[in-house]
């Protein structure tokens, strides 16, 4: 039997005015990050309910990250501020649940950072991939 | 800067509680220091000298110990550096060495008269000796 | 149900390079709700866009899904096209496949697989699209500009020149701000008052511009295009329209003891006054505070003498309420006080002056008639001490003056220190540096000729400490690029004071919700592409409310602002942009959390009748957003406790989904 | 009401009138000053090193003393008033400072609970000038009084928060109170001296006289210090206006100076 080499699911979210552009900047620059990482279009990061974050791990994501503006240079002023705390507080409870905080991220990524994209997402793969499965929060009911 | 002047400069940090890197170069200090002229390093040679690991000079110099710690540069300054907090901890860095104490009691006689604070030796036992 | 098409692009090689096209276009065929799929070289090309029309019409489709690039390359393109074959434009998604897919991948078959996962999301998202309008709202074809210094001055000129009326609001008596105390300006030495005041006197002919002088803005409500804004005309005791500005009263007036703020309070000015000889509009108004009518009724000679019968001792506030498509925050800024450096014995020698009583020292029209005479003993002073930063570039820890570099300070203190010493070559003239900055067009050949033409002796170093003795101003300083401190013994010292914004901007920020930074300058909505409007559309900067300026760069951000208005008032209807939030009434609690969060003041209460199960009428606080304000960050959504609020294009739902199917 | 005070060395010895004008005028000014027991030395100056610790034991038990009694602490010298304040301050916001001293103390931890006051603060602050003023039955008007802050008193200003250190005006405001004329000085905030007395005569001489000659050009007839080593400075190098506490002119104004029992 052939022992199927571990692909780590992952959910990016990006905003649109910075990361977004920041990962198609990477994508022009063919800087390689792993197939593992999708991304969903977000208006700004302030967009992702904490919702988001749960189902993604509930639907057995094994690593979410969120990308925004640097502080201070949100296309809204101050959505990444509301960010920041957000996820804060998610990514401490989620740690609580037993969500290792490795597999949750927070990252700035300008709309000129295409190569810290790139180094990001192989960084982040990386120790979800190091971590392995997660069924901490996975929904067995979702499973086919 | 060598290894041991890394050392001394860490030492100097460690003690004073100041980050020389604030210092934006303006000389306000110098510019204010009621001591300026009795010292060979003035107040912002301090901070640049320590921020580059130039600290054996200061330890030699009389500079040290012509400082008023009057807080003059502390408070003028526009980007709270505390100079005078720096002299202060090369000046317990030269006199904690052994044999070092700068004043000894048997030159305190001379300084005496009637009217002496006692505060006035107190002050200055405890700035130039250790 | 939808009835999707798909379209892969393969972008020539792009993306059929690493991605199996005809495999993907396959393999989302099965998708719920896809009708159609097909895969084509050049999708974004005319060909390409016809087989999606085609497409659409043959296979009556209601949602569209194209494999390509970057949406922020060609949404709008395929946009474009939906609506050409009659589909709402907002029916249409792009699965990202080449920058975020062929570009980062290596071999086919992860690609491949990658690219699959991402059509299935965006076809999970079309299937929850809805069609989507975007709103519209008449425009109000009417400025308002708040400060009428050069800023305020040259924003309205360049407005009512595009043929818009434009009203200014100045809460001085007159127009003119900071530049009409100015004497000379830099690089070019021409007098202020020469090129200004025709300025104001255009300002005052022409038809379409409406100044009201002694005036503050009150109340801001409404939105872009449709501001209602309430404007508090302070009582002057002067009838504005019968005044003739001669000037009898002020004569007359026997109350002259009152300082002068033009003068910067270096001289005396009567009870009723008109600031200066060029003031505009050219009125006198009473001073409440010091008249001896106005405080205890008597006197009244200012009535006696006035043959126009202009006098009012009864007027009132007079609460004026206008209409405007968009607004200009012109409000300027101001000197620090020099309270908290007093190591500079501001507050101990008349002698320690800023840079602006300076400038009034040096005016023709100043208290000194233009002598440089210093103020203790109105004798010459042969030594001066110019300080620079004198409260700019301070730690923010510091506890006093600013952390930012007041930017106008350099170049001023060359031309005081110039025009010193060529007016009284027997003069020494120091200035006192940290760093000499310089940026402008011949800004630092200006700067040369101070040092190497009229002998300027600039000295990197600063001044520690003024010591006023007899006659003398005792300045301790440092030189350190001789490593050594000087002891001048000076006649005149003058301060380089920052500069801050004007007091009135931060309750005008709040009217305006518009956003400030730390030190109280309006913040813009792009700080290099977007700088003279605010983040709250409708809302432009012009001048130092936004930053320290000097005059070329705020008449030319003034310039700048008035064209963005003009671009505004220019449109009969504002067409917004339809992905915004939106709450649902029924759900919503009126708790206020969306409120709060909102950076635009998007978000309102009404109070909304709701017919209950029971037959009865009840009356709930619901939330209401106003989508000509609305930006759609969707910060209302994930703060809303209860879900009622979602966002347009970016619903909840769409997004769940496209988690689902990534996670699937 | 009763506040803690520590006098201080030079007050029990060659201050001896700074300390007895102190209590005087407290007495009759409502407030009894409660010498605490068994105070050591300040220590003169405060170290500004944070790896200093036991130089600076004797001012946190003079401090712990006060925070037992639930009394604010009162000094009168300005050398004493910045080593306990700084002190305090260190005990306050530093904690790995403060821990290092618990180790030294006896029971219960101490950690900057004690309100500092200088006398003048005392003065402003509990008692109110305008009550000093009602109190006063000798008014010192037509003196001119430069009042000479030194730099003890005011800095590091953000530990001290007693005034502006550039602009200060307790004492100026206590002049008044008594009825004189303040004369405002530039260099009412710049420093005597001080110790470098015993390493620099010169230098303290220099320093000094720059005090003494510019509040006599300003106009004063005699200048007012808290601090006795300032005092000393200043006479000792030849300062021509006569140099006094503030206790003294206080105690003046408030009629308590000749003592009945002396």
């Amino acid at each position: 039997m052939q022992v199927k080499e571990y692909k780590p699911l992952i959910v990016a979210f990006c905003c649109n005015w910075c990361s977004y552009a920041g990962a198609d900047l990477a994508g022009n620059n063919r800087l390689s990050y792993p197939a593992d990482v999708k991304i969903i279009r977000v208006p700004c990061s302030c967009r992702v309910n904490p919702m988001f974050v749960l189902r993604a791990f509930q639907r057995g994501a094994d690593g979410v990250i969120i990308c925004g503006c640097h502080p201070g240079d949100c296309h809204y002023t101050s959505g990444n501020y509301y960010t920041r705390r957000r996820m804060a507080l998610l990514f401490s409870m989620l740690d609580y649940l037993g969500i290792e905080r490795d597999r949750t991220r927070l990252e700035w990524v300008s709309a000129a950072e295409g190569a810290k994209f790139a180094a990001t997402m192989n960084d982040f793969v990386e120790k979800v991939t190091a971590l392995g499965e997660n069924k901490r929060l996975e929904d067995l009911r979702c499973k086919k | 800067m060598n290894n041991k002047e890394k050392l001394l400069k860490e030492e100097i940090l460690r003690m004073s509680g100041v980050n020389p890197v604030k210092c934006m170069r303006c000389g306000k200090c110098s510019g204010t220091c009621p001591a300026y002229d009795e010292m060979e390093y003035h107040p912002h040679q301090f901070v640049s000298m320590v921020e580059s690991g130039d600290i054996e000079p200061l330890l030699e110099s009389k500079s040290l110990y012509r400082c008023l710690t009057c807080f003059a540069c502390v408070d003028r300054c526009p980007r709270n550096v505390e100079p005078a907090k720096l002299v202060e901890a090369v000046r317990l860095l030269a006199v904690r060495k052994q044999g070092a104490n700068h004043l000894k009691p048997e030159d305190v006689a001379a300084v005496l008269d009637d009217d002496t604070p006692q505060q006035l030796l107190v002050s200055a036992f405890r700035k130039y000796a250790k | 149900m939808q009835r999707i098409g798909v379209f892969v692009c393969w972008c020539g090689s792009n993306i059929a390079a690493t991605v199996d096209v005809k495999a993907v276009a396959e393999a989302l065929k099965s998708e719920p709700g896809v009708v159609y799929s097909a895969d084509y070289q050049y999708m974004c090309s005319q060909a390409g866009q016809d087989l999606i029309k085609e497409a659409v019409k043959e296979h009556n489709l209601t949602g569209i899904v194209v494999c390509s690039c970057s949406p922020r390359m060609h949404e709008a393109t395929f946009r474009k096209t939906a609506a050409a074959a009659g589909l709402n434009p907002y029916m249409v998604e792009i699965a990202n496949i080449r920058e975020q897919c062929s570009w980062v991948h290596k071999d086919i078959p992860s690609g491949t697989e990658k690219a699959i996962i991402l059509g299935k999301a965006a076809v999970a998202k079309v299937n929850l699209n809805t069609p989507l309008t975007p709103g519209e709202s008449p425009v109000t074809k009417r400025a308002l500009v708040i400060g009428g210094g050069i800023a305020g001055i040259q924003t309205a000129l360049d407005i009512a020149d595009a043929g818009f009326p434009v009203d200014i609001v100045e809460k001085n008596p007159t127009i003119g701000g900071k530049m009409a105390q100015l004497d000379k300006t830099f690089p070019t030495l021409d007098c202020a008052a020469c090129i200004l005041t025709p300025k104001m006197v255009d300002v005052a002919q022409n038809d379409k511009i409406r100044i009201f002088s002694y005036s503050e803005v009150s109340e801001i409500k409404g939105f872009v295009g449709n501001f209602d804004v309430t404007i508090r005309k302070k009582a002057r005791y002067v009838k504005e329209d019968v005044c003739t500005g001669c000037g009898l009263c002020v004569e007359k007036c026997p109350q002259k003891k009152i300082p002068n703020e033009f003068n910067l309070g270096m001289d005396n000015r009567s009870a009723i006054y008109i600031p200066f000889a060029q003031a505009v509009p050219k009125v006198a108004t009473i001073d409440a505070e010091a008249c001896t009518m106005l405080k205890k009724g008597k006197c009244g000679l200012c009535s006696k003498v006035c043959t126009a019968g202009a006098i009012d001792y009864k007027q009132q506030d007079e609460l004026i309420s206008e209409k405007y498509g968009a607004i200009v925050v012109a409000t300027g800024f101001n000197p620090i006080s020099m309270e908290k450096f007093d190591e500079y014995a501001y507050s101990q020698s008349k002698d320690v002056i800023t840079s602006l009583e300076f400038e009034r020292l040096t005016n023709a029209a100043g208290p000194t008639a233009g002598k440089l005479l210093r103020p203790s003993d109105l004798k010459h002073p042969h030594t001066i001490v110019f300080v620079q930063c004198v409260g700019s570039r301070c730690a923010s820890c510091a506890e006093k003056g600013k952390e930012y570099c007041s930017k106008i300070c350099c170049m001023y203190t060359a031309k005081h220190a110039m025009l010193t010493r060529d007016k009284y070559p027997d003069t020494d003239v120091y200035v006192f540096y940290i760093d000499v900055r310089t940026p402008g067009k011949n800004f630092d050949e200006f700067y040369r000729r101070a040092v190497e033409e009229y002998g300027v002796h600039y000295i990197k170093g600063m001044v520690g400490k003024v010591t006023p003795e007899g006659d003398k101003l005792k300045v301790r300083a440092s030189d350190l690029l001789n490593n050594k401190q000087l002891n001048i013994d000076a006649d005149l010292v003058v301060l380089a004071a920052a500069i801050e914004p004007d007091k009135s901007a931060r309750p005008l920020a709040t009217m305006l919700t518009a956003s400030m930074d730390t030190n109280d300058f309006f913040t813009e909505a792009h700080p290099k592409l977007r700088p003279v409007e605010s983040p709250t559309a409708g809302v432009f900067l012009s001048g130092a409310c936004q930053g320290p300026k000097d005059i070329p760069e705020t008449v030319s951000q003034a310039g700048a602002a008035a064209s963005k208005v003009i671009g505004l008032l220019a449109k009969d209807k504002l067409t917004g942009n339809p992905c915004v939030a939106s709450s649902d009434e029924l759900m919503c609690n009126g708790c206020s959390s969306c409120e709060r969060v909102c950076p635009y003041g998007a978000i309102s209460y009404i109070d909304k009748e709701f017919r209950m199960p029971d037959r009865t009428v009840a009356i709930r606080r619901v939330a209401s957003v106003n989508p000509a304000v609305c930006q759609g960050c969707g910060a209302c959504t994930v703060a809303c406790p209860s879900g009622a609020m979602d966002l347009r294009g970016f619903a909840s739902g769409q997004i769940m989904a496209e988690v689902d199917a990534i996670c699937k | 009401m009763k506040v803690s005070y520590f006098p201080g060395c030079t007050l029990k010895n060659k201050a001896v009138m700074l300390d007895e004008y102190a209590r005087r005028s407290a007495e009759a000014l409502g407030v009894t000053l409660e010498e605490i027991e068994n105070w050591q030395c300040c220590g003169g100056v405060f170290t500004t090193s944070k790896d200093e610790v036991a130089t600076k034991l004797s001012s946190v038990r003079a401090l712990k003393d006060a925070a037992l009694k639930g009394q604010p602490l009162v000094t009168v010298c300005s050398a004493c008033h910045n080593v306990i304040k700084q002190t305090n301050y260190a005990m306050l916001t530093d904690p790995e400072f403060a821990s290092k001293v618990n180790r030294y103390m006896a029971e219960e931890p101490y950690n900057g609970e004690t309100q500092v006051l200088h006398y003048l603060e005392l003065l402003r602050d509990t008692v109110g000038f305008d009550a000093v003023k009602e109190k006063v039955v000798n008014s010192l008007k037509g003196k001119k009084i430069a009042a000479y802050y030194g730099c003890l008193l005011l800095r590091p200003a953000g530990v001290m928060q007693m005034d502006d250190p550039e602009n200060p005006r307790i004492m100026e405001d206590l002049i008044r109170a008594l009825g004189a004329e303040p004369v405002v000085f530039a260099n009412r905030n710049e420093c005597c001296g001080g110790y470098v007395t015993v390493e620099s005569p010169a230098l303290a001489a220099r320093k000094s006289a720059d005090v003494a000659d510019n509040a006599k050009a300003a106009g004063a007839d005699m200048i007012i210090t808290a601090c006795p080593l300032c005092r000393y400075n200043l006479i000792k190098n030849g300062s021509e206006l006569p140099v006094v506490y503030f206790t003294e002119l206080l105690a003046e104004a408030l009629g308590v100076k000749e003592d009945t029992n002396e």
